[in-house]
């Protein structure tokens, strides 16, 4: 089993998560974190003077699956997050070790 | 006799300035980071609390009771003796005499509430209190004899103040220039940029401000007659140019019109109309809410400039409207406008803008002068500062023990 | 002769329904996304200093001043020439002139300020300004002279409107129908739900406009008399029976009485009421305001199903509310609530339903199509929307470089 | 006569009045977790729904109509049938009869609403709805008519309440001790930290408050005179002592002087002297702002050691307010300061302390066992507690749909 | 060392934070995240029109643990965190490369 | 590639991210988390009641660097994250797989 984190644009969540719903993907985590990056911030004004804002709001996706399904996730993450802009984010792959279901103490595939 | 018109008129004006300290504290308390949000609330609050009860215990006969030298009311009204529900022979004549203590005690309460912003985000509590006691024994409740009270030399020598530019808002300005230069900038001040935490909060406070500045302004006129259609007339008008000037300033200047910057300008000039309310036309009011727009805008920047932490603009905002205002009464002032008040400069009498401007040198002086040494003062005896640690966990837990906002 | 009761009466209401706008631009700054919350607010803040400019140097004179025609007034009151102390002759003659002035001019504010909430999170600030500003000269001031104006058409053809039902919610509602049909939908809408990102605001800003909705449909009384208590009362009763009714239907129809209903149904219950307000009895504001709640329900689910994209509901609440009140008037008025007004359908006077029919039909037609003229000169001149890019980022950060909230 | 000056008191307080609903509402709402806010937020604005409703058709009747027995007003005025435009010859008879009638009637609002911060955070709506409409009938009503009904036995008897002490907080607050004992504690108490979700709610709330009282307790008066302006000074003046004096005890205690303590300490005080406002001296009014303050403290803090989950201290501050402010009045009263009111204690009248002892132990009695056999028999037919599932899911998902909180 | 992420619900945390503190362990970070499941999310209503929200609030726990622990623990958060209804969350476990502490510069099991 | 977290004070988030902007680091992901551990949490007061909090807020900073650079990055953050009072935070490395730039499908490190 493989952890995927994606790193996408806030207003691109609703298309990734249709994307790989159609892929029969059923679960995953999001939260909500600030991006630093190639993206050029923003400037601010406040009274009269300018800040810039470096951080940038971006969406962190986290889904666990099945090792042979990697390829197919990333590359359904890829398209639906895909803007063509500077800022579209990253993804990740990272090992996962074991997965246990809290409700039924499942492990590994069938917890997910 | 009692009135029954101006008795609600003062009555619901009074109403209206004890909200402008809410008002006042939401303005503020959206500005800071939310780690402080509550102390600098707190602060406003406390001062409903520490200068009513100083006010009718002594402020009042200081500000307003039986005049020694031109200088101060001497003690003779000490706990309201004498102050009951027949109205004063000297004041608003017509409502009860409480009436219009609890509506000027509604100014001093908000006076030195306006000083706080200035050294927003890293004051002890019980220093600021002990300050804020001082300051209104030695500063507001002088300035408000001279100015208002029967007997007041600067009333006397002819200086005009319809509802407190001088008496409220240059005394808080220059004082807040005091504390800034007493105080010292905030950590990281330059480096980190201090974002207003919650800005809707802010515009609900000056939405607040600017619906009680009615009660300020118009009310001043202590009857409900046409001063007081006047004043709340131009009130009005100098608050919307205020708004206008900044918004069209700060568009030419950075590109953008700013919502925190509508707000900026709507206060500036309100706070600038202060002084002249009463006395001037509405064409006059709108001139005076556009230059306090630009002014204050170009104090904020020059500000920015120097290097000074006045954190939430006490000064450029408060000081220099308080300034530009009486000046401002002292160029048109017109007694077409108000029988009652005087002609200024564009009425051909140029002696009245010298009067007017030795009133705000003289305030200006005194204010800033006793200020300063006040927060010396307290500063040796109770370090005004939060230590290092505290202010970096914020006011709220370090010196309230609580947070704003959980879930 | 100025009365001072009548003088703080309106000074007060002037000050009530200027803190209507505050509370609209929270009540609608709440349902928009956090990203869109102060270019929302920024809209009805901005309405302030541009519709009260445009009203003291030309609106006032526009829709008060001396009769051409009947349909607009000539512009010899310019700068507030002649607009005085001294009470008018024809308006409001126990207060100010200025005062009466002032009164109005709030409505005039909070009038384009309505129809913000139909294009809300995607439009221009300047253009939308522009907007406003044309909207008031070119619907605003001659409409409320037909219906107010000494002089006016529709006023001397019998057309009753206490408040305003006509002259700013019907006004606002068909532009708000035009703004729709030209701006076009938010992107992603019907696709992504919109939901408020914070209903504590919206429910401050519907208590704020409660609040202030007093001073608008009793101060309409202009003087502090009987009818203002009757007012005063059927304003109350239509706004609580308002929130009855849409809560009961809720919970009927979703299985669940929600709090933004509540909202909903007290803004549609005080909008209904406003044109009815001080010529009915009790009874039927109650029921005025239970027809008020059921009507506007149906109002803003039947858009649901059309697709407009009307965000915050201008049309469903404001528009059906001014048209419902109106022709309600037509039904409930009767001479026994007040005997300067008239008998309606229910007191045997169909002439009067049809009046008011008239009134509706011609107010609402010319404010659409004018509305939708200028909405078009004004798109082809400077585009209303926002590109695409900004509207994802939201107004504040696009049109304000701003954030709401930060920590 | 109808007196202009008296009449726009009366309507702006009662807007005031109406106003403190909406203060109640987010002062509640700001202490609640943030999924009840919702919640707790409609509770407030539905009493203003229901309760109005109940006021018009029979509560004011009830109240206010001619009295049955000193124990209650008969029907007659069912639908406000007799209540006009035209004075009362019984109460405020300078003012519309109507307004009286509505300023009566947002008192009505408000008692309920008060209550409903015992049980904050795990009743369903409809039950609370319908315990709430039964309990002013039972309750308020008959109370009300006690106290101040023309021929209430209790007035007949010379207890004095002048703004409602024993109708609005005492009632409320032994209900609130009634509720608490029937409904029991939230899931987690005592286990969790239930803190405020959004302190400057709070804050906000109790600046919404303080203003509105004025309306509340100088409204009280009835007309815009000398008594008014005592209430209104005495009234501020109790606020900010209680708020002093519960930071002065929460520093000394704790360490800490918090923004909820003075919050809290401001309503206490205001809670306090409601049934005093007009009949004291202010040096009364600060003694009795300062005993709140303690008192409440004391009574908050006893809570906590009883275990008793009274979620936002409604019996530790408005019961032992109202409680207070009675006792409090029976032996500050002065003739001097209100000739139409009493002397007490201090003025040599022990006789006048046992009447209001009479007063709180008569009212006590009746609206804590009538409030307790209303709960029991509303939880009987329709369950007041919110399922396991649904409290902790919260008030708002489980019993509106809605969350108040989104990006 | 390994890292467990443990996605529960929210009021549930109380309960798996005494647990965890009576095994032993002394830190861990968490985090408020929104969890996308088999869990059906809730209907809201806006202005009479009802609305499905998918994302339903969970809390995300992050502990490191030396491996000896790894099952202890995570048998631990699983029994405190359950209530038996769908959504109850998962636990994953992630290998670790190292660990430092900041404040000591530390390393490895000494870091935790 | 190593996926690095760190969870340190917040008010020291500008100077880390100064101190990796220094060393090269173009990029990193941000978030807001509670953290749980030596440090005491601090005392409220409510209504005259006093209430342990002991969640205490902290940064996460989440970066992948390649392999190579894992170590000067960790000394990087720690120096510029310290404060030497307990509560200063942990620094974990990790394993990762893969990392992919959603804007152009770049893999490995060309992807950071
Ligand atoms: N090395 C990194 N480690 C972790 N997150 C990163 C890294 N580089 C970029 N990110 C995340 O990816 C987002 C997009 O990166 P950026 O460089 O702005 O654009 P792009 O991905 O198009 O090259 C950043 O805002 C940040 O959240
Ligand atoms: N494949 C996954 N990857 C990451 N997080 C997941 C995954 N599946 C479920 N989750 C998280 O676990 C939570 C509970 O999952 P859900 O399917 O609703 O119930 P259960 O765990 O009882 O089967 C989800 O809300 C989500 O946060
Ligand atoms: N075992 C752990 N797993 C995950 N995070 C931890 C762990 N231990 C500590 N932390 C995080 O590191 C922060 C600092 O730890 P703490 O023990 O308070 O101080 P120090 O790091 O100085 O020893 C905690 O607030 C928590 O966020």
């Amino acid at each position: 089993m493989k952890k995927i984190e994606a790193i996408i644009k806030p207003f691109k969540l609703d298309d990734v998560k249709d994307a790989l719903n159609e892929l029969g993907i059923k679960g995953m985590t999001i939260s909500e974190v600030k991006g630093y990056g190639r993206q050029k911030g923003h400037k601010e004004i406040y009274r009269g003077a300018e800040y810039v804002v470096d951080f940038i709001p971006k969406v962190k996706l986290e889904l666990i699956v099945a090792a042979e399904q990697v390829d197919e996730v990333v590359e359904c993450i890829r398209k639906s997050a895909l803007t063509g802009k500077i800022g579209d984010g990253k993804i990740f792959v990272l090992p996962v070790e074991e997965v246990i279901r809290v409700r039924t103490g499942e492990k590994g595939k069938e917890a997910i | 006799m009692i009135q029954a018109g101006d008795t609600v008129f003062i009555l619901v004006s009074a109403a209206l300035v004890l909200l402008m300290t809410l008002g006042l504290a939401l303005f503020y308390g959206g500005m800071v980071r939310s780690k402080n949000v509550l102390g600098t609330i707190l602060q406003s609050m406390a001062m409903i609390s520490v200068i009513s009860l100083e006010w009718v215990y002594i402020g009042y006969s200081m500000a307003f009771g039986p005049d020694v030298g031109g200088l101060v009311g001497n003690l003779s009204w000490f706990g309201l003796q004498g102050v009951g529900v027949a109205p004063s022979d000297q004041y608003a004549t017509t409502v009860p005499h409480l009436a219009f203590m609890i509506y000027q005690c509604m100014f001093a309460v908000i006076t030195p509430a306006l000083i706080t912003g200035a050294f927003a985000e890293r004051v002890r509590f019980w220093p600021f209190v002990f300050f804020s006691l001082g300051w209104t024994i030695l500063v507001y409740n002088p300035v408000c004899h001279w100015v208002w009270g029967q007997g007041g030399w600067l009333a006397a020598r002819g200086v005009l103040d319809f509802a407190g530019g001088l008496v409220v808002h240059l005394t808080s300005g220059v004082a807040a220039l005091a504390a800034v230069l007493v105080i010292g900038p905030r950590k990281g001040f330059g480096r980190e940029s201090f974002m207003p935490h919650n800005l809707p909060m802010t515009v609900l406070g000056t939405g607040l401000l600017w619906f009680g500045w009615f009660g300020f302004n118009a009310g001043s006129a202590l009857a409900a007659n046409g001063v007081a259609a006047t004043a709340f007339v131009t009130t009005h008008l100098a608050g919307m140019a205020g708004l206008a000037m900044w918004l069209l300033i700060e568009a030419k200047h950075r590109g953008r019109p700013t919502t925190l910057g509508a707000a900026s300008g709507a206060i500036a000039g309100l706070a600038t109309v202060t002084p002249a309310a009463g006395f001037i036309t509405t064409n006059a009011a709108v001139l005076i809410g556009l230059l306090a727009g630009a002014c204050c805008y170009m104090a904020v920047s020059f500000k920015n400039r120097l290097g000074y932490d006045d954190s939430l603009d006490v000064v450029g905002i408060h000081g220099v409207g308080g300034l530009l205002g009486t000046l401002c009464l002292g160029i048109f002032a017109s007694l077409k406008a108000n029988p009652a008040g005087a002609d200024g400069l564009l009425a051909g009498n140029p002696a009245f803008f010298f009067t007017q401007l030795f009133g705000v040198a003289v305030v200006g002086i005194y204010a800033f002068a006793v200020s300063w040494g006040l927060l010396k003062l307290v500063n040796a005896v109770a370090p005004l500062r939060l230590s290092h640690e505290a202010e970096l966990s914020g006011l709220d837990l370090s010196e309230h023990s609580e947070t704003a906002y959980n879930t």
